[in-house]
């Protein structure tokens, strides 16, 4: 498949997180969006490592690998941030009995 | 001998430093006898430098006492020049500062100890600086004397500090006179600029080979100098005002020394004036203006102090017209005449005063010819000496003047000899509404009236005969070769009297008698309308004009002072306070103010911050797209 | 129009869908359902591109431990519809032309991109096997792999220290 | 060694006064500057050349620059008012209190290290360094010890001057980056110029000039002045007029006009007009003023307004005429600040309308006050009269500009108006009657008398006999004026 | 090496500390020798004494800057500790997580100054942020404390996921397929394809979030403002440090040779941020809020380093951060021990604390950048750095027109300190306490004299 493609696909779901980022309010939702931007970007990654694979396998059977170790590791760090997310927006529940990022204003200007 | 002559100003300086260091300490008596002796004692000095100097084949000396000035390649050394001008304003100077001190020995002693000491100290200083003036062998140091004897009459016409139009006085003094520094600095300026050097002997030499508009220019900003230090028109306005002052002062500074400085630094640098026609004209113009200006106005004056100031600017006006006309020997004389007679006048209206215990308004004086006979006659001499009546001093040498101008211009002389005709008019209405009639003070004076004490009265009789028989100093040729001594000592440094040799014999005994019938004719007049009955209602009409001076003084406040101050107010109000201030704070609140707003961006929501990034983003990728096409 | 091709396409459409869908959607949960099939849909990707390996990773991972995570948070606070008021249109407008407005400027700067004769190829290669990625992570990698293990050290630290009860 | 001392003595002492006694403190400070003026004669008396005056050792490597300093030059005079200035300063306010009296002195001997280090540096950025060390404890004296509107005033002055300095830093840099081997010394940029196109030196003057234009100040920027004068406790006003101001001055005669002989050619006539309007402007205000403090704060705009006139004439005269008028103007001001703070503590008012008729209560402070205000208006035989008269001939018979007439004449004006102002305040302040704020006056203690007789002395020794200060400053005349361009 | 490792196993000890020791000041004081033995490791690792021998595959790479980096911020972190460790321990109930969390964010730092890929960029950045989220909502009870953690956690991640689609881009670009900064840049060409610029810009952005350049900053203001104190503290300095070095090191390495193609968007953010962070401190009234607008400033000077990246920048921006830290530091130090954080706070302050208030005083003149003082020298570095390159000299001067407005905020403190009077709030300090300060203040001055001193370590090199 022409890597085009790809990059458009992923492109197109990056920013559709961005605007599920921008629209909603609920910061779980907040933070699903952020997750599918990511996964956006692994599938670009992945994409990229077989174009470079395509180019380069004659010389280095391994060629283009690096990127889908890199995926590997955004899963970790996605992960982990998962649960360090999730912890604090459930304090914040705790304290708030609330999820909506608009009634965080108390720190402005 | 000349080679000391750096003690005729020491003396002076002396006697300052003294009176003024210990002025609490010493007593009044010893303060006025150092003040006068030291005087004294620089009059003997310059008496014998003037000796010398008289002896045929003297050639001016120089006498550099160090370096004052130098920058680059110009150098200003402190020296004094000795010839025939500097010598006889010595004599001048000193002789009749002499006498002055004297007088006021007599005349301040009412004065408290200080102010006593203060008075005479100031009186030295005065004498000192204008010792610079005239010794000076350079345009600087004659600058410093210049302005140091404008300081002195600043403080002494203020010397009745408490007083607040005294004050004013003497302030206006300082300030018209420094008006005239100004002009006479850009001349120095220039003249530096153009010959390097400021001292007389160079300047002069060099001067032929300046074009003739630098020379008029320079000559015409000295002038400028020398109308503020003389009182002439258009700075003449401080002289009558400037009679705030003890009476000796009037009679030193303004009417004896200072004011005769503008035409000792004329007559200095007639090399200048006679390679710059047009200065000369102008010079003899405002002459005649002032004369007959100031005449008009002292006609109708009623303090006797005020119409011997307006008569003393007129008389330096007939100076100028001297000047102007190339007659500087002349001027000089006249100068010396006048030294006389305006110094004795001035000291006899001071007596008068004293008798008067303070009063100066000649309306209610009258009839004291019988109260102060040594006063009477003398003020008599004085007035007959200032109407230029022959024999008396006034007449050679107004008359010389005159002469000389008819000889440049007829016209010069008509208003000359018009002038004169007012002058001998006022000084009898002067004499007789002074001295004739009867007394119409109140009779608390009349009875306080008495003759003054002899420390005044030997001035005056000293002056009086000084007056008299001054004149025959430099009697015209006409009578007889070589019988002008005066131009003839003068003759090294000023040459020849120029105006009156081209005039035949005839005419000039003509002239001479014209103005004498004239001169002799107001004085009648004006003896027969005034003894009687003087008039001492209100002045009407043009009489008002000139008892109200023309109005000169109210013209000056709308045209100058009062749009200077309101400019003044514009700046500070306008400009300073909204216009620049304003910007500066404005700044200061602009960034506040933006402050302000821009924290608003921090609206706290997330979802703002987040489409505030995308929007950066965005607008960076913006950016990119422009720069690759 | 061969099968990889239907695949690519069809598996597209549905991950853009579904993805649209779970922003759109207003109750949260089905949002954790509309973004586990997005899941789903990418995952078929990788096993186009012939990364199974990281297909699996994603799906355990994401599909399953992540989103349930996700899902047992959303129950466990109740959230539902009416828990978020829609207010503030504006918001969501300026929103949508944002995310609309980087897709264009990311597009506008991508398209001069010579790649026309590059493509990603699908089906073959074995850099996706477990046995190839195993061996290069335990080789040049391991110092990153050992660090990650830092970084889920913080993690761990982190949610006791927010999540206990004090 | 002499410089390293004249630097390290009042620097040390401030920093010891800072953990002194109030009442030691004075004393000390007092001490401190005496030693300060002793070993700044001793510089002056050393022979030009001598290895003592001279003292460089590297400070910043990587950045090629040195701790240079010297004692020379125009730095020299100005080195010498500073050390004399701050001995009177001190005696004249010997009997005012202040709390915290360590602070104070201290500060005040770290701005005189400040100063000194102006005078003395010969490396850029160690100029750089003394310019805003003078200026901090200045601002610290101002906002501490001041009048009630302090806070603001000196806020506004510091702003003003800082911002001023940062222009000047960039122009310094930029220099830098153009002299031969990257390197701040003063020789140095003296021959940066050449690798500086004519272009460039034309915007690159406004960069440094401004800074200088601030501190002296020139007619725009002059703003800050009065109030910061104003509300300084008195004490520091005579170090800013009569110290922090000569800094502008020097700068020019120093880092900018050697520097961009070309800069300041072309802008020569510009400045020249800006000073002008100044004066004219300055002097006109200062008629207005009823508060002493704000009238000799405006006459002092005019009077530096033809200082700096001078400078950009270029000619002998006028170069010669600024070095001594530098002096000259520290010296007359510092007198009249005295006045205004004996009259301000014994009557607690500066309004000349309040005031009247002090000759009769206090002739000895009158006299000394006729003295140095007829000092102020350049009356001859006065110190002042030999500077401004230089100045004067040397803008009379300028070659930099074509004005030279123009400016001669309108710039005369302000003797006229100088003495008008100045008599003023005489007159109202003084004579006349006295009122009953002034009947309970009295005359000036000895220690007032002293420093004012000091200061009168000085007003007529250098009126009469200037040739000391024109063999001292001769040298640095020429010096300035080689490296100056004007149009042959 | 050393510094990542033991980090690491000092951060391990740490949170194992909470269960041995109960007392808050032995934890601190644990805390306190850890840092040490961590500083004595980092400066050996600079010395050529390195005792973990481990082949990074050309991951890391160890060079004098990142290394002095590492010490200088480790120092910084002692001295942090030293005045802080107290007040650290007592914002909650698990002091021994938090200093174990705070080795996590240096075990990230020194990562993140040695990264020579961007693998090692993203992991290393990612242990700095996620410790961060955690400590400024330590303070669970207090809802600005979870706010600041939650909207910095939203924003944080967001950033990373910009981060990862421009490596994922630049990944593409690279003509070889690797993450390493040398293949990164174009082989022998110093045009940029249009992905490769897409994906630096998208880095760029997300860098630019971490140091918090406008106008990528909005969380800092919150985010400081709401996280404990002391953890602010932290963040502002140590953090924002590390991860300033990171960006650096990035566009250094990876990037140097297209310079001219990226400057100008680090220009326009430079002028953004300078604009921003000044003008809107001026109003704020809060001095802990105003820091934080003074940080975001301050970055904006930084930042112009990167803008040239030559000797000067180099040299400028190691006294820079050390000095910055240090200034920061100290005031918060001070902050820490205040319950009123406004201005009027501070009236007063100097009667009844003298000495407090003179360190106070030159820490605000250093960040104000008065000569003599540390911060001078910084911003001279910086911008005699940039017009060493003789362009941009619009926005030398755009940024000293910023300096002299920070002039204004820094100054009303002082202002308030010395010239207004008011009863100052009592602090609870100890002589120890003042001595550290005038230890910083002293530091600061002799940096502002002697830069020598820190710079010329750049050039001993041990290796």
């Amino acid at each position: 498949m022409p890597i085009n493609y790809y990059i458009f696909l992923t492109v197109a779901l990056f920013c559709i997180g961005v605007a599920g980022v921008l629209t909603r309010r609920n910061a779980i939702i907040i933070f699903m969006c952020i997750e599918l931007m990511l996964n956006a970007v692994n599938l670009l990654l992945i994409a990229f490592s077989k174009m470079h694979h395509a180019t380069a396998a004659v010389t280095d059977p391994n060629a283009g690998i690096n990127g889908q170790i890199f995926v590997f590791f955004i899963m970790v760090v996605a992960a982990a941030e998962v649960s360090v997310g999730l912890a604090i927006i459930a304090m914040m529940y705790r304290n708030t009995h609330s999820v909506d990022v608009n009634f965080l204003n108390r720190l402005k200007h | 001998m000349s080679n000391y002559v750096y003690l005729v100003p020491l003396f002076p300086l002396i006697g300052f430093l003294i009176n003024g260091l210990f002025r609490k300490s010493i007593p009044k008596s010893l303060s006025g006898l150092i003040g006068t002796a030291m005087i004294l004692a620089s009059f003997i000095v310059s008496a014998g430098i003037f000796f010398q100097v008289k002896q045929e084949g003297f050639q001016p000396v120089t006498i550099t006492l160090f370096q004052f000035i130098h920058a680059g390649n110009l150098t200003i050394p402190f020296s004094f020049l000795v010839d025939p001008l500097s010598t006889l304003f010595l004599l001048i100077i000193t002789g009749v500062g002499f006498l002055i001190h004297l007088y006021s020995i007599g005349y301040m002693k009412e004065e408290n100890a200080p102010d006593y000491s203060k008075y005479f100290c100031f009186l030295n200083l005065f004498v000192f600086f204008m010792l610079l003036l005239v010794l000076g062998s350079n345009y600087v140091i004659l600058f410093i004397g210049w302005e140091g004897v404008g300081l002195c009459s600043y403080l002494l016409i203020g010397y009745w500090f408490k007083n607040i139009d005294y004050d004013n006085a003497a302030k206006k003094a300082f300030i018209m006179n420094r008006i005239g520094d100004v002009g006479f600095l850009i001349a120095i300026f220039a003249i530096i600029y153009k010959f390097n050097s400021v001292s007389f002997d160079t300047v002069f030499q060099a001067a032929p080979s300046a074009t003739t508009g630098f020379l008029t220019a320079i000559t015409l900003l000295l002038f400028l100098g020398a109308t503020g230090k003389s009182a002439q028109i258009p700075l003449y306005t401080w002289l009558p005002d400037a009679m705030a002052g003890p009476t000796p002062v009037s009679a030193l500074i303004h009417a004896a020394t200072m004011v005769t400085a503008g035409i000792y630094m004329i007559a200095r640098s007639h090399v200048l004036y006679n390679l710059a026609p047009i200065s000369q004209t102008v010079v003899a113009i405002t002459g005649l203006a002032t004369i007959i200006l100031a005449a008009l106005i002292a006609v109708k004056q009623n303090d006797i102090k005020k119409v011997l100031a307006y008569s003393t600017v007129s008389q330096l006006g007939y100076m100028f017209l001297g000047l102007g006309v190339g007659a500087y020997s002349e001027a000089v004389f006249h100068v010396l005449t006048h030294a006389f007679f305006k110094a004795l006048l001035f000291l006899c209206a001071g007596s008068v005063i004293h008798a008067m215990s303070g009063e100066q308004d000649i309306r209610s004086m009258g009839g004291l010819k019988k109260y102060l006979p040594i006063t009477h006659i003398t003020f008599l001499m004085g007035c007959l000496a200032i109407s230029g009546i022959p024999p008396f001093s006034g007449f050679f040498s107004k008359d010389e003047i005159l002469t000389a101008a008819y000889g440049k211009n007829p016209v010069y002389f008509i208003i000359g000899v018009a002038g004169a005709m007012i002058t001998a008019f006022y000084m009898f209405r002067l004499y007789a509404t002074t001295f004739l009639g009867n007394f119409r003070g109140t009779d608390k004076q009349q009875h306080h009236l008495h003759e003054s004490p002899s420390t005044m009265t030997i001035p005056l009789v000293v002056l009086a005969i000084l007056a008299v028989v001054g004149g025959f100093l430099g009697v015209p040729e006409l009578f007889a070769k070589n019988s002008n001594l005066l131009s003839h000592f003068l003759s090294p440094v000023l040459g020849g009297g120029e105006g009156s040799e081209e005039i035949p014999a005839s005419t000039e005994w003509m002239l001479m008698g014209v103005s004498t019938i004239l001169a002799l004719s107001m004085v009648l007049y004006a003896l027969s309308r005034f003894s009687k009955k003087p008039e001492l209602g209100e002045p009407v009409g043009f009489a008002k004009w000139m008892a109200d001076k023309f109005y000169v003084d109210e013209l000056y406040d709308t045209l100058i002072v009062k749009p200077l101050n309101a400019l003044a107010d514009f700046f500070y109000q306008i400009i300073e306070k909204k216009l620049i201030d304003g910007l500066v704070n404005g700044t200061g609140r602009l960034v506040q103010y933006s402050s302000r707003q821009l924290r608003y961006l921090q609206s706290g929501q997330v979802g703002g911050y987040v489409l505030l990034m995308v929007i950066g983003t965005v607008l960076l990728f913006v950016v990119q797209l422009f720069l690759r096409k | 129009m061969s099968a990889t091709q239907f695949l690519f396409w069809f598996l597209s459409i549905l991950a853009l869908f579904s993805a649209i869908m779970m922003v759109v959607s207003k109750n949260p949960v089905y949002s954790v359902m509309w973004l586990i099939v997005v899941f789903f849909a990418i995952s078929g990707h990788y096993v186009l591109l012939n990364a199974q390996f990281l297909a699996i990773v994603n799906l355990i991972v994401y599909a399953g431990a992540i989103m349930v995570l996700f899902l047992f948070v959303i129950m466990l606070m109740n959230l539902n519809a009416e828990t978020e008021p829609q207010k503030n249109k504006w918001l969501k407008i300026a929103g949508v032309i944002g995310g609309g407005a980087l897709l264009l400027v990311l597009v506008a700067s991508l398209k001069e991109a010579d790649l026309h004769n590059r493509i990603a190829e699908t089906g073959k290669g074995e850099i996706g096997l477990i046995h190839n990625l195993g061996m290069v992570l335990f080789k040049e990698y391991v110092i990153p792999f050992e660090i990650s293990s830092v970084l889920f050290l913080s993690a761990m630290v982190g949610t006791v220290v927010i999540g206990k009860k004090d | 060694m002499v410089p390293v001392l004249l630097i390290g003595i009042p620097l040390l002492a401030g920093l010891i006064g800072f953990s002194l006694k109030d009442v030691a403190a004075k004393s000390w400070a007092l001490f401190a500057s005496l030693l300060t003026l002793g070993v700044s004669l001793v510089g002056i008396c050393l022979p030009k050349d001598s290895r003592q005056l001279l003292f460089n050792e590297p400070w910043m490597g990587s950045l090629n620059s040195h701790f240079a300093i010297s004692l020379d030059g125009t730095g020299q005079i100005l080195c010498l008012l500073t050390a004399i200035a701050f001995p009177l300063i001190f005696i004249s306010t010997w009997k005012e209190e202040y709390k915290k009296a360590h602070n104070f002195f201290g500060l005040m001997l770290l701005s005189q290290a400040g100063l000194l280090g102006v005078f003395l540096a010969t490396d850029a950025l160690l100029f750089y360094f003394f310019w805003e060390l003078a200026l901090i404890p200045v601002y610290f004296l101002a906002s501490q010890w001041g009048g009630e509107k302090r806070i603001a005033a000196t806020f506004k002055f510091f702003i003003y001057t800082f911002l001023g300095s940062l222009m000047m830093l960039i122009g310094i840099i930029y220099i830098y980056f153009h002299t031969r081997d990257h390197s701040f010394a003063l020789s140095a940029f003296y021959e940066a110029h050449l690798l500086i196109s004519t272009e460039t030196q034309a915007w690159l003057f406004w960069f440094i000039f401004i800074a200088f234009a601030v501190k002296m100040p020139i007619f725009p920027f002059h703003t800050w002045q009065p109030d910061t004068y104003e509300q300084s406790p008195t004490a520091v006003t005579m170090v800013l007029s009569g110290l922090m101001v000569k800094m502008g001055v020097f700068g020019l005669l120093r880092w900018l006009a050697p520097v961009l002989p070309m800069g300041t050619y072309l802008w020569g006539d510009t400045v020249s007009m800006m000073c002008i309007i100044g004066m004219i402007y300055a002097s006109l205000i200062a008629m207005r003023q009823d508060d002493l403090k704000r009238m000799v704060a405006y006459s002092s705009i005019a009077h530096i307004g033809l200082i700096c006139l001078a400078v950009f004439a270029t000619t002998e005269l006028s170069i010669q005429g600024v070095m001594i008028q530098m002096f000259n103007h520290g010296i007359n001001i510092i007198g009249l600040w005295i006045v205004v703070f004996l009259i301000e503590k014994q009557f607690n008012t500066r309004k000349i309308s309040e005031l009247g008729g002090l000759a009769s209560k206090a002739p000895v402070l009158t006299a000394m006050l006729v003295i140095i205000a007829l000092a102020n208006i350049a009356l001859p035989l006065t110190n002042a009269f030999i500077g401004e008269f230089l100045m004067f001939s040397g803008i009379y018979s300028s070659k930099a500009t074509v004005y030279n007439v123009v400016f001669t004449v309108t710039a005369a004006m302000t003797i006229i108006l100088s003495a008008v102002y100045m008599l003023n305040m005489v007159q109202r302040a003084f004579y006349g009657p006295t009122n009953a704020l002034t009947e309970k006056g009295v005359d000036i203690r000895m220690n007032e008398k002293f420093v004012l007789g000091i200061i009168v002395a000085l007003i007529i020794v250098v009126g009469v006999y200037p040739e000391p200060l024109f063999r001292l400053t001769q040298d640095s005349v020429n010096a300035v004026l080689s490296k100056m361009y004007v149009k042959p | 090496m050393n510094s990542i490792i033991t980090s690491a196993i000092l951060g391990v000890i740490m949170m194992f500390s909470g269960i041995f020791l109960k007392k808050n000041s032995s934890i601190a004081a644990l805390a306190i020798l850890c840092i040490v033995v961590l500083l004595v490791m980092s400066v050996l690792d600079m010395s050529g004494y390195h005792f973990f021998p481990v082949d990074t595959h050309n991951m890391l790479e160890f060079e004098v800057f990142g290394l002095l980096i590492n010490c200088i911020v480790f120092s910084c972190t002692l001295a942090y500790f030293l005045l802080n460790a107290r007040d650290i321990a007592s914002v909650g109930n698990n002091p021994g997580e938090y200093f174990a969390l705070i080795f996590f964010v240096l075990c990230g730092i020194s990562i993140a100054t040695s990264f020579n890929s961007l693998l090692m960029l993203f992991i290393g950045i990612e242990i700095i942020s996620i410790p961060l989220y955690i400590l400024t909502g330590s303070d669970k009870r207090n809802l600005k404390s979870n706010e600041a953690s939650l909207k910095y956690f939203l924003m944080g991640a967001f950033s990373t996921g910009i981060m990862l689609l421009g490596i994922a881009f630049l990944y593409g670009a690279s003509t070889k397929g690797s993450f390493f900064l040398d293949d990164l840049a174009p082989v022998k060409s110093v045009i940029a394809s249009p992905m490769m610029m897409t994906g630096l810009i998208l880095l760029l952005i997300s860098m630019a979030f971490k140091v918090s350049a406008a106008p990528f900053h909005f969380w800092t203001p919150d985010v400081y403002d709401g996280a404990p104190t002391v953890i602010t503290s932290f963040m502002a300095t140590v953090v924002k440090a590390g991860t300033f070095i990171a960006f650096i090191r990035l566009f250094a390495n990876a990037f140097f040779d297209i310079k001219n193609q990226w400057q100008i968007y680090i220009a326009i953010i430079t002028a953004i941020t300078l604009f921003i962070g000044n003008i809107t401190a001026v109003f704020q009234q809060s001095v802990k809020r105003m820091l934080a607008y003074s940080s975001i400033a301050q970055v904006g000077f930084m930042l112009l380093s990167i803008l040239t990246l030559n000797t000067l920048a180099k040299e400028g921006i190691i006294l820079y951060v050390t000095v910055y830290n240090v200034a920061t530091i100290g005031l918060f130090a001070i902050l820490v021990k205040m319950k009123d954080f406004s201005f009027e706070g501070f009236n007063g302050l100097a009667k009844k604390y003298p000495l407090v208030a003179f360190t106070a005083t030159i820490f605000l003149l250093s960040l104000a950048g008065i000569p003599l003082t540390g911060g001078f020298l910084a911003k001279y570095y910086m911008i005699s750095s940039v017009m060493e390159t003789g362009s941009y000299l619009w926005l030398v001067i755009f940024a000293l027109l910023c300096a002299t407005v920070s002039v204004y905020y820094y100054f009303r403190v002082i202002q308030a300190m010395y010239f207004k009077e008011g009863a100052a709030q009592h602090l609870e300090i100890g002589p120890g306490f003042q001595l550290m300060l005038v230890i910083l203040s002293l530091i600061i001055i002799l940096l502002g004299i002697f830069p020598q001193l820190l710079i010329n370590r750049l050039y001993i090199i041990y290796i």
